[in-house]
């Protein structure tokens, strides 16, 4: 960059956020500097915590009242961070825009799509409701909505996610702002999804001639789509850079930590074939699970079906020893299963037999007995846990209210757990909120295990850990399973997770098993389309090709 | 910018609600703000003093009461007793229902012996001694009655013998009284907005020529005593009544309301329950008696503007016996009688209604009586339960009110101290044999100072036995406002409204 | 939104609501204090009659000066703390007890149980609240007891709804799930796990209602339906006194400044609570 | 979409709730003691009156008897006879309604704004003094015996300044505005501080939605993210709240219409239920529980027109 011809589109010269709070202040964000190039689309990535949003947000002058801010940010030959508001508020949406993570809730929930999309429109080029109207709807096709004249008149909550995230997206790219702050825009959608924004992420970058500054804990999605990378931790750029150079030769530890953190980075699971031979653990029937369908009073007149199939129909056998992964994106039904397993949600149709008993068939003190051989860990660490108890306690409950132990005995079985899943057993008295999300999963695994469990299902279990922790959750997880001999089912979205994961994998879509077998053919050559896709959707740190760039800084 | 905009959000709302005028009223109507509502226009289905104040307005009786409390004529013109008393002949004068139509001695039979012989009639006792009505022709009526009795023509006054018109209730029946009934009164319905007010509009074929002195009058119904002092003291009202002592000296000190505190029948007392212990031994009744200072109670509770009662009579009945020295409170001769009596120390039930004054009496009389060891808890409840509690004798004290319909005190002495006369001496269970005795003769006595020296004896044996505790005699604490002229309540409870002048428009 | 690390990132201020707690708290602990040990310090007997000395104005014998009965006013507003406290607390509680049971039972346990309990709150919800009260106090008799009937008859609605709604939520919430599928006893996921969590927004709604208990109390006094006299019960003491507020300014003005003071307290430790237990109301 | 056929089941989903309310208003007034045809007689009726009256009445028939009837009444739109005033409920009742509908209507005029407004500079002030000033205010607003206050105001606005009458009802709009000044002013002190307090906390929790950071990215102006996005989404719970508060106005103004001497709903009950006038008292529950009713479903119809998320 230092040899840049072209004068940056954004300078940022040595930014510095703290965040006030109770008289003290946290720094967030220490002494940062980097250019915007015009044409970039720069990928800055880290973990949580790593000060890559509020950096984002700083640009835009959007920090919260709590933040002091010092450095420059340099646009135009202006110095936003000492811009009045009246000022910022004229270039946030026409020069700069911004998108945000969830789309669902950054959409203003009482007013139709069309109406948000023009707002910047009226307010930044004064048109009226008709005009802005008519380029919202040009504006919806720009980000490929169908059928954008209806659409338009839609409320957020009558579009998908991703519906959601282009409408977002429009709005911000309605006053053909030159720069766009992405932060991580595609988090909370699912991997078919996610490729499908990025491809219009990408397009809109060649079309609009936009520059992009993508921020995302995934350094696949910003391998694929950035052609720089910033690495940010503890509010400091580790490293930064052209995105081939840094994914190929990474020089700061920390860089290479996240490189190898990622799991398509990993090795494969080398396991025996032995458990082919292995008896029969599980054996899911033509298991169907309905639920009523939210029904409007309209419903209810009408008489129209009221359930919805969740799962549809799904048969399959968990072996001894096995892992099986079942996959499949939000809606497929992949959870359902797991929960009707253990019995949290009963089936209307079909059979599970686990060690040839028929679990829906057990109600009451036979069905709790079963729930001590099948286990269950949640999605989120924090969550699962009760906020009130301490983790020692968490982990212990279970074991006296099985009878299986004396509070006593349990307390010093709460210290093996927690040894366990390597965590001191000191912090054995502490509440969930005084622990990370790491150590609360871990908590979870223990507890999970302090009924000895023969089947464990894991839930989603890393989808809310930052990837450093989530790979050593799954090298727990991978070292319990074979110490305890565990058979495991693992539900998740994350397929290269899953290839280093697990044995066997069922792809599932709205509802149905779509294709079923090891995990080394079904990812290797899948058979399937959707299979095929959703392996084409996932972000590769390696092969990937970097958008190319138009060469106007060397 | 914000708290500007509330300001003048204010504003504005102000300036609309004070550039309307204040409310206008028709030149001389008369308003009339009382705590007690007019439940019916029908005088023989209520005995509730809402409606006793309202009956007068809207049915003219055959006699009237003067100012000085003597007899004068009213719908009858002249009437006369035959000499062993037992035969009353009037004469109806040439008068007309509010419809025009004439007043007939017919109207006069139907309505007396609606009030004696109706199924719901509130209040028959004025007329139990009738024995027959009938009509003469069509000017004169002739009652006879059982037996002689002195205060019969008084009686022919009482609120619930007004006349009404036998046509009207035979072809409307009861929706006669429900919404314009005929009137032979000085005034006729307007409107009748029950739970608000009776606005009145004055009767064109009234008899009394000239009368009323008025167009109009609303009876306004305020439940709440401050209310009605403060619409008094806005102006909103040309009187009110029942204004709480605590607030007479300040309305007798404003301009332009005058608070002539008239004179009452009425008394307060408290009940005493005779038909179980501990008030069935007159030894307790007595020390009950002896330990309350009536003198202070009266300062207490009106500040000094009611007499201290000293009989169990009303003190402005005819024959009050005002030398009768009353019980006297002697806390010594108290505690003394306690421990002579058969009061075992199980605390007595002081039962009372919602009503400010008869719980602050009922707070005095528990805590005099525990100065000598008289034990007692109060009980309130709403007026339903009370009135049933009561007649059924379910209590030990009950204090509370009454009042005389007329000024001749045989119906006093039948209502409050008869044991033998319906009520059962107020439902005390009272029941004296000399008394029920003393209370036929009176009756029957037509020489007034034979009859003066039997309420004596009545009053001395009453007082003496401690039928009730008899506390203190008010007046009625009714403020006017300089607008009007002439108007009073009469001693029974009846408002002097024909006779009233608006002077101030 | 703690994918941004920005709340994260703030230090989150566990202060949060502690000066109204510590304010209300200390109202309410003065309040208290007064309640249990104010009359004997004192030494005045409340109900002591006096009619020499009727509506005198403070000095140095009667402190906050005398009633229409010639009550000390101090004594009585010492004695009626008592009455005032216990009338919010069993105000408050029966029904916060019925509402918590039934709403936990219907919103843990859904189904027919939820749709005939739902069935009573709507009718009960159909009647306005003082209204109903007084209906109520009016057909049993007035009195404190047939107060707290009224009371638990009608005000249960709320806390059901409320803890209804949390349950709902809560039934679906991971850590119950997880409990569920830990196998553990319904009734005890219910006690343990459901209630004590779904008690936040019950404890702050608890406090401001019991100011609106204090209110319908002081209402019911003004309508006839208080509490037995003599009891010096603050509402009916300013109802009681309302006609000789020409008379002496003193009267009506200390009780209701021992009401509001303690409904102070009430409503500050309501919105502490509701900052400290992040309660949304 | 038509929502006619919605309301029509809605109403329908309610009988149940109308049946049950009937059945309890008639067991609370007829398992109570006291005796109304005592009160109607007066007190010196003899005991041979009463009874003969009771019978008459029908008060002698088994309860279930007296409930059939009443319920059989209902239906032919029969609200019965007053005990008391021997006049047709249903005309007791529409006769004073008029002004218990006015008061709480004045009520919801002057509350509204002075809510939205307190709210507003509360929320964006919060914690400076202007909103602790507010939040003492609302406190002493809460804490305030009605009565006690409208006597107060009573006295000091109406006798002492003259500036509003202290009682009744006048005649026509402007008059009634004036009359009615006082009372809904009272009532309003009472209301305001309850919404306020809710309304403040809604605001400051949209203002931290995630949305609001949305719209300043968009360069929106604060005050336009404050008026149209924040604003409307804080007032969907408070309008919740609203309702619940009309319902409890149109009855609830007992206090205030004993005070200010306005005959409404609310003193019509209580009269009704201290004399036991057993058909008032179930006529009026009768109104109340369709009072309420109508405001739940008006309300629900204007959280659908406010929030598209919200289903009838």
């Amino acid at each position: 960059m230092s040899t840049s011809t072209v004068a940056p589109l954004v300078s940022i010269r040595n930014l510095s956020v703290d965040i006030v709070a109770a008289g003290s202040a946290v720094p967030a964000v220490r002494n940062v500097s980097f250019d915007i190039m015009p044409g970039d689309i720069l990928g800055i990535v880290g973990e949580s915590g790593s000060g890559k949003s509020v950096t984002c947000r700083a640009v835009l002058g959007l920090l919260p009242a709590a933040a002091r801010l010092s450095g420059q940010i340099l646009f135009q030959g202006k110095d936003l961070a000492t811009m009045a508001e009246s000022e910022m508020e004229k270039i946030r949406g026409r020069d700069i825009s911004m998108i945000f993570q969830n789309p669902s809730s950054h959409l203003d929930p009482i007013m139709k799509i069309g109406a948000q999309i023009g707002e910047p429109l009226r307010q930044h080029q004064g048109i009226s409701a008709s005009k802005a109207r008519a380029a919202g709807i040009r504006v919806l096709e720009d980000v490929r909505i169908a059928e954008p004249e209806r659409r338009i008149d839609s409320y957020p909550h009558q579009l998908s996610g991703g519906m959601k995230q282009r409408a977002m997206i429009a709005a911000a790219i309605s006053c053909g702002a030159r720069l766009l702050l992405a932060d991580e825009p595609t988090t909370a959608l699912d991997v078919t999804v996610q490729a499908r924004i990025l491809e219009l992420l990408k397009g809109l970058k060649e079309s609009r001639q936009l520059s992009i500054v993508l921020v995302s804990h995934d350094l696949g999605v910003i391998a694929q789509l950035c052609n720089r990378i910033m690495v940010m931790r503890r509010g400091e750029i580790v490293e930064q850079g052209e995105t081939s150079t840094i994914v190929a030769d990474p020089q700061h530890e920390y860089t290479r930590l996240l490189i190898a953190s990622q799991p398509g980075r990993r090795q494969p699971a080398v396991r025996s074939t032995a458990t082919h031979a292995a008896p029969i653990l599980l054996a899911v029937r033509n298991l169907v699970v309905s639920f009523p369908r939210p029904a409007g009073i309209r419903e209810t007149l009408t008489r129209s079906d009221r359930t919805f199939r969740a799962v549809d129909e799904v048969s399959f056998e968990v072996r001894s020893g096995e892992s099986l992964a079942i996959v499949g994106e939000s809606g497929s039904g992949k959870s359902t299963i797991a929960r009707s397993i253990i019995g949290l949600i009963r089936p209307s149709g079909g059979t599970l037999h686990c060690d040839g008993q028929d679990v829906t068939a057990l109600t009451g003190d036979a069905l709790r007995r079963f729930r001590r051989s099948a286990q269950m860990i949640f999605q989120s660490p924090y969550d699962s846990l009760n906020p009130r108890l301490a983790v020692g306690e968490a982990i212990a409950e279970p074991m006296i209210q099985h009878g299986l132990m004396t509070p006593k005995a349990a307390r010093h079985r709460v210290g093996e757990l927690m040894e366990m899943v390597e965590l001191s057993p000191d912090l054995a008295r502490r509440r969930p909120h005084e622990l990370s999300g790491g150590q609360c999963q871990r908590i979870g695994i223990a507890r999970a295990l302090a009924l000895s469990p023969r089947l464990l299902i894991a839930d989603e279990i890393t989808s809310a850990l930052d990837v450093t922790i989530q790979a050593q959750i799954l090298d727990l997880l991978r070292r319990l399973r074979d110490s305890q001999r565990l058979t495991m089912i693992y539900v998740s979205h994350d397929l290269a997770v899953v290839r280093t994961f697990c044995d066997r994998v069922a792809v599932m879509k709205g509802g149905r098993i779509v294709e079923m077998g090891e995990v080394s053919d079904v990812l290797g050559q899948p058979k399937e389309a959707y299979t095929q896709e959703l392996l084409a959707s996932v972000p590769k740190l390696f092969g990937a090709d970097p958008v190319p760039v138009e060469p106007q800084h060397a | 910018m914000n708290l500007k905009r509330l300001g003048r959000a204010v504003g504005l709302l102000a300036a609309l609600t004070l550039a309307s005028p204040a409310a206008t009223h028709a030149e001389d109507i008369v308003r009339i703000a009382s705590a007690y509502r007019t439940t019916t226009l029908d005088p023989a289905l209520s005995a509730a003093a809402g409606n006793i104040e309202t009956y007068g307005q809207l049915y003219g009786r055959l006699i009237r009461r003067a100012a000085d409390g003597s007899l004068e004529p009213g719908l009858a013109e002249s009437w006369a007793v035959s000499d062993d008393g037992k035969t009353v002949t009037l004469k109806i004068r040439d008068a007309k229902f509010s419809d025009g139509s004439p007043i007939t001695a017919d109207d006069v039979v139907f309505s007396l012996l609606r009030v004696r012989d109706l199924k719901e009639s509130a209040y028959s006792a004025p007329l139990q001694q009738l024995a027959e009505a009938k009509a003469g022709d069509a000017q004169t009526v002739i009652l006879t009655l059982k037996s002689a009795f002195a205060p019969f023509v008084g009686n022919l006054e009482v609120f619930n013998t007004g006349i009404v018109s036998k046509k009207d209730v035979e072809t409307r029946g009861e929706a006669a009284f429900t919404t314009t009934p005929v009137t032979s009164g000085p005034y006729v319905v307007k409107e009748w907005r029950p739970n608000d007010r009776l606005i009145l509009a004055a009767n064109p074929h009234y008899w009394r020529e000239g009368y009323p002195k008025n167009d109009g009058a609303e009876l306004i119904e305020v439940v709440d005593d401050n209310t009605r002092v403060t619409m008094m003291i806005a102006g909103e009202l040309d009187a009110a009544r029942g204004v709480p002592w605590s607030q007479v000296a300040d309305l007798k000190g404003r301009d332009g309301i005058s608070m002539p505190l008239e004179p009452s029948t009425v008394i307060f007392m408290t009940l005493l329950n005779h038909s179980r212990a501990p008030f069935n031994d007159l030894k307790v009744r007595q020390a009950a008696a002896h330990a309350i200072d009536t003198v202070a109670v009266t300062k207490a509770m009106t500040f000094g503007y009611a007499a201290t009662a000293n009989t169990t009579l009303p003190g402005a009945v005819d024959f009050h016996d005002k030398d009768n020295p009353g019980l006297g409170y002697d806390v010594e001769d108290a505690k003394k009688l306690l421990k002579e009596s058969s009061y075992d120390g199980k605390p007595a039930t002081i039962l009372i209604t919602d009503s400010a004054e008869s719980e602050r009496l009922a707070v005095l009389l528990q805590a005099q009586w525990a100065v000598i060891g008289l034990n007692a808890k109060i009980e309130k409840v709403d007026g339903g339960v009370w009135w049933e509690r009561v007649p059924g004798a379910d209590y030990d004290a009950a204090p509370t009110w009454w009042y005389n319909e007329t000024p001749d005190p045989d119906l006093a002495v039948r209502w409050a101290l008869c044991g033998t006369c319906g009520s059962e001496s107020y439902y005390t269970k009272y029941n004296n044999a000399k008394v029920d005795e003393l209370t036929e003769t009176a009756a029957r006595e037509l020489d007034p100072v034979k009859r003066g020296a039997l309420y004596k004896e009545i009053q001395t044996i009453s007082t003496e036995e401690v039928a009730q505790i008899p506390l203190y005699y008010p007046p009625y604490a009714n403020a006017y406002g300089n607008r009007i002229k002439g108007l009073m309540m009469t001693p029974s409870l009846q408002w002097t409204l024909e006779e009233t002048e608006v002077v101030q428009p | 939104m703690s994918h941004l690390g920005l709340s994260t990132a703030v230090p989150r201020a566990r202060s949060r609501g502690s000066i109204e707690i510590s304010i209300g708290g200390s109202l309410l602990s003065a309040w208290l204090f007064l309640a249990i040990f104010g009359p004997s310090i004192l030494g005045v007997d409340p109900n002591q009659i006096d009619l020499v000395a009727i509506l005198q104005p403070p000095h140095a014998d009667h402190w906050l000066g005398t009633d229409q009965l010639g009550r000390d006013a101090l004594a009585r507003i010492l004695m009626g703390a008592r009455i005032d406290i216990l009338m919010s607390v069993l105000g408050v509680l029966p029904p916060l007890i019925i509402g918590v049971v039934v709403g936990l039972v219907s919103g843990y346990f859904g189904g027919w149980i939820d749709s005939i309990l739902m069935r009573l709150v709507d009718i009960t919800v159909a009647f306005p609240f003082l209204v109903l009260v007084i209906a109520i106090v009016g057909m049993l008799g007035p009195g404190l007891d047939n107060f707290f009937v009224a009371l638990a008859l009608v005000g249960w609605v709320s806390y059901a709804r409320l803890i209804r709604a949390r349950g709902l939520v809560l039934r679906e919430a991971e850590f119950i799930q997880a409990a569920r599928g830990l196998g553990y006893p319904p009734l005890y996921i219910l006690f343990r796990h459901v209630m004590p969590k779904a008690l936040s927004p019950i404890a702050v709604y608890a406090m401001s209602d019991a100011v609106m208990v204090m209110l319908a109390g002081a209402s019911l006094g003004f309508v006839g339906l208080g509490v037995q006299p003599p009891t010096p019960e603050w509402g009916v003491m300013i109802a009681d006194g309302q006609p000789f507020v020409t008379m002496g300014w003193w009267i009506c003005l200390f009780p209701g400044m021992a009401a509001a003071s303690l409904g102070l307290g009430f409503l500050l430790l309501s919105d502490g609570l509701a900052g400290r237990l992040g309660v949304r109301k | 979409m038509s929502r006619i056929p919605a309301i029509g089941l809605r109403l329908v989903q309610l009988l149940p709730v109308l049946i049950g309310i009937t059945i309890v208003t008639f067991l609370l007034v007829k398992l109570s003691p006291g005796d109304p045809v005592r009160l109607m007689l007066g007190d010196r009726a003899t005991e041979e009156t009463v009874a003969a009256v009771r019978a008459q009445l029908g008060f002698d028939l088994p309860l279930w008897k007296q409930y059939l009837s009443y319920a059989g009444n209902l239906l032919q739109g029969d609200l019965g006879q007053s005990i008391r005033y021997r006049l047709p409920v249903l005309d007791l009742i529409l006769g004073v309604m008029p002004r218990t509908l006015f008061l709480a209507t004045y009520v919801l005029v002057l509350s509204i704004p002075a809510t939205v407004i307190l709210s507003v500079v509360a929320a964006r002030h919060a914690g400076k003094p202007v909103d602790q000033i507010i939040r003492i205010l609302s406190v002493i607003g809460m804490t305030i015996p009605v009565f006690w206050l409208g006597i107060m105001l009573a006295r000091f606005l109406g006798v002492e300044l003259g500036l509003f009458p202290v009682s009744g009802y006048g005649d026509g709009f402007i008059d009634h505005l004036h009359h009615l000044f006082l009372p809904a002013l009272s009532t309003s002190v009472w209301l305001v501080p309850m919404l306020v307090r809710n309304l403040r906390a809604s605001i400051l929790e949209q203002m931290e939605a995630d949305y609001v950071v949305a719209s300043r990215a968009k360069g929106l102006p604060a005050r336009y993210i404050f008026g149209r996005h924040i604003l409307p989404n804080s007032l969907l719970p408070t309008l919740n709240l609203l309702g619940v508060m009309i319902a409890f106005l149109i009855g609830g103004s007992v206090i205030v219409e004993i005070v200010y001497a306005v005959p409404g709903l609310g003193g019509l009950m209580i009269e009704a239920v201290l004399a036991r006038d057993y058909t008032v008292i179930q006529g009026l529950t009768l109104f109340y529980a369709l009072g309420t009713v109508i405001v739940t479903l008006s309300v629900d119809l204007i959280s659908t027109w406010i929030d598209p998320r919200v289903q009838l």
